[in-house]
């Protein structure tokens, strides 16, 4: 592989129906850079969660809005920035909640986030509410990910 | 796209064994959460979840099992998991899940887990 | 399904081997508008047929630039819009070359145009050479694929 | 998606047959018309080209068959095409590609065919 950077951009309604589209389109872009299949899943489910986070929470589940994502990869890393016009939020104010609270307190919520951060190597968030706010996200390739795979 | 997801009932003595297939994210999770509210309202505790055709699942399918789990087992019953794919099993393990939930290799042995131990001390 | 018109974009490099990513994305969605996979069949063709043509043409195999395509689809009818920033030409020029005089001698070159405008309903070119090109093309729904299908 | 096409070679008697699997468009269809090429270096003229796993082609794909036809016949060879799929065969039809070439339904009447019509008339 080259060291050219590469750019992808999906953009499509804030719909939960639409998670699906988005998950094939990072997968596609992960398997191009040369990760692993692990790896790939761990992107998906990364992005999944930032997208569905907007739908559901920035957008307050209103369809008819916008979610944008963009990819990019190099030989180094894959980078995901997820793109909302929507409420916003303090990343920084999120409780999180180990698993034992969330059942006693029967609640589902709280796993998104940890999961992000848990397969992803950076997460910042930049929040303009209404305005902007923008996820970035990046996964490094580990060295052998880099390499020309051999072909068979 | 419309059928990627769907839940399978079946019934193996007085245990409820639901079939997951295909993908549980955000968009299908208010299926399966039908699926589970229905078991629970008509008393039937002892469910299995086999998650053997599952490809994906996404915080918004694992909070299903997390907001009926202290439920079910309040009334006695327990929600156990079999046969989940090493994909899923990595995303289960990430948040914790083997820790509050009894995860087994397959249907059967998920079916002897229940007459060992009916209600699991999450 | 309701009436409400729904906007996906994808923008990738102008590179032949993000044409297939190209063909699922429209197919996707010419699924979600509810139509046949025949008719799926044509859209993936046409897309690809102008996108290919595209980094040929317009970008002279340079594959560094960017290909966009959005797509917009309503209760009616699903439109194509593909833009580049290159060259351009005029499509009025575009000789129409059968099969046989195309074999003869020894081209391989018009059959694109044509497959186009035999799959779609309408295709129209704007064309601002260097700055940017638009193709557009419509499909119409068949009334059949308009109505909500039967669950099975 | 980097294996998403690939061409077979093999031979019937005399007969080239070239499997194609996947799909042909303008990214893939350097890799065919690369065979073909060979083929036609070789002297190998006696082509046939089985389409059962092609799940798609665009006007890439149909352009290598158009730029060796002539060439092939020329030599008294000829490229008959079989087993084509539905969808596949949609797309030859509206470009007029059965008046062109002989396509048949499967690879022994192709191979039959060879025998009744070395060359066609294009
Ligand atoms: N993109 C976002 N926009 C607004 N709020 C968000 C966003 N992402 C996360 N949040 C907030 O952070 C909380 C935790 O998110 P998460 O861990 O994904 O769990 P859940 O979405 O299940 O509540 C959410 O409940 C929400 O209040
Ligand atoms: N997007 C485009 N930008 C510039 N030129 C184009 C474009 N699309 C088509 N053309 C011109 O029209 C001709 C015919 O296109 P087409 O029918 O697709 O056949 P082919 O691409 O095989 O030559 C091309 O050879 C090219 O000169």
């Amino acid at each position: 592989m080259d060291s050219m950077e590469r750019t992808f951009q999906l953009h499509v309604p804030s719909s939960t129906e639409n998670l699906a589209m988005i998950r094939d389109f990072v997968a596609k872009i992960g398997e191009r850079a040369g990760m692993s299949e692990g790896d790939v899943k761990k992107l998906e489910l990364a992005v999944d969660e930032a997208c569905a986070n907007v739908i559901e929470h920035a957008y307050g589940s209103d369809g008819t809005r916008e979610v944008r994502v963009k990819v990019t990869f190099d030989s180094e890393m894959v980078q995901i920035e997820i793109m909302d016009t929507g409420r916003g939020f303090d990343p920084s104010k999120v409780e999180e909640n180990n698993l034992e609270q969330l059942a006693r307190g029967r609640k589902s919520g709280g796993l998104g986030l940890r999961l992000i951060r848990s397969v992803m190597d950076e997460v910042q968030y930049q929040i303009v509410p209404g305005q902007k706010n923008e996820l970035r996200m990046v996964k490094r390739l580990k060295p052998a990910e880099s390499k020309p795979k051999p072909k068979d | 796209m419309a059928n990627s997801f769907s839940v399978g009932r079946s019934r193996e003595g007085d245990i409820s064994v639901l079939t997951l297939q295909g993908y549980l994210d955000a968009h299908t999770a208010p299926q399966f959460e039908k699926v589970i509210q229905e078991e629970y309202e008509a008393g039937r505790l002892r469910i299995i979840v086999n998650c053997a055709g599952l490809t994906y699942i996404s915080s918004a399918g694992l909070g299903v099992f997390m907001s009926f789990i202290e439920d079910v087992r309040a009334a006695q019953g327990d929600i156990k998991i079999c046969s989940v794919t090493e994909t899923v099993y990595q995303v289960f393990e990430i948040l914790g899940f083997p820790s509050l939930f009894d995860i087994l290799p397959d249907q059967a042995a998920a079916v002897q887990r229940f007459a060992e131990a009916p209600v699991r001390e999450g």
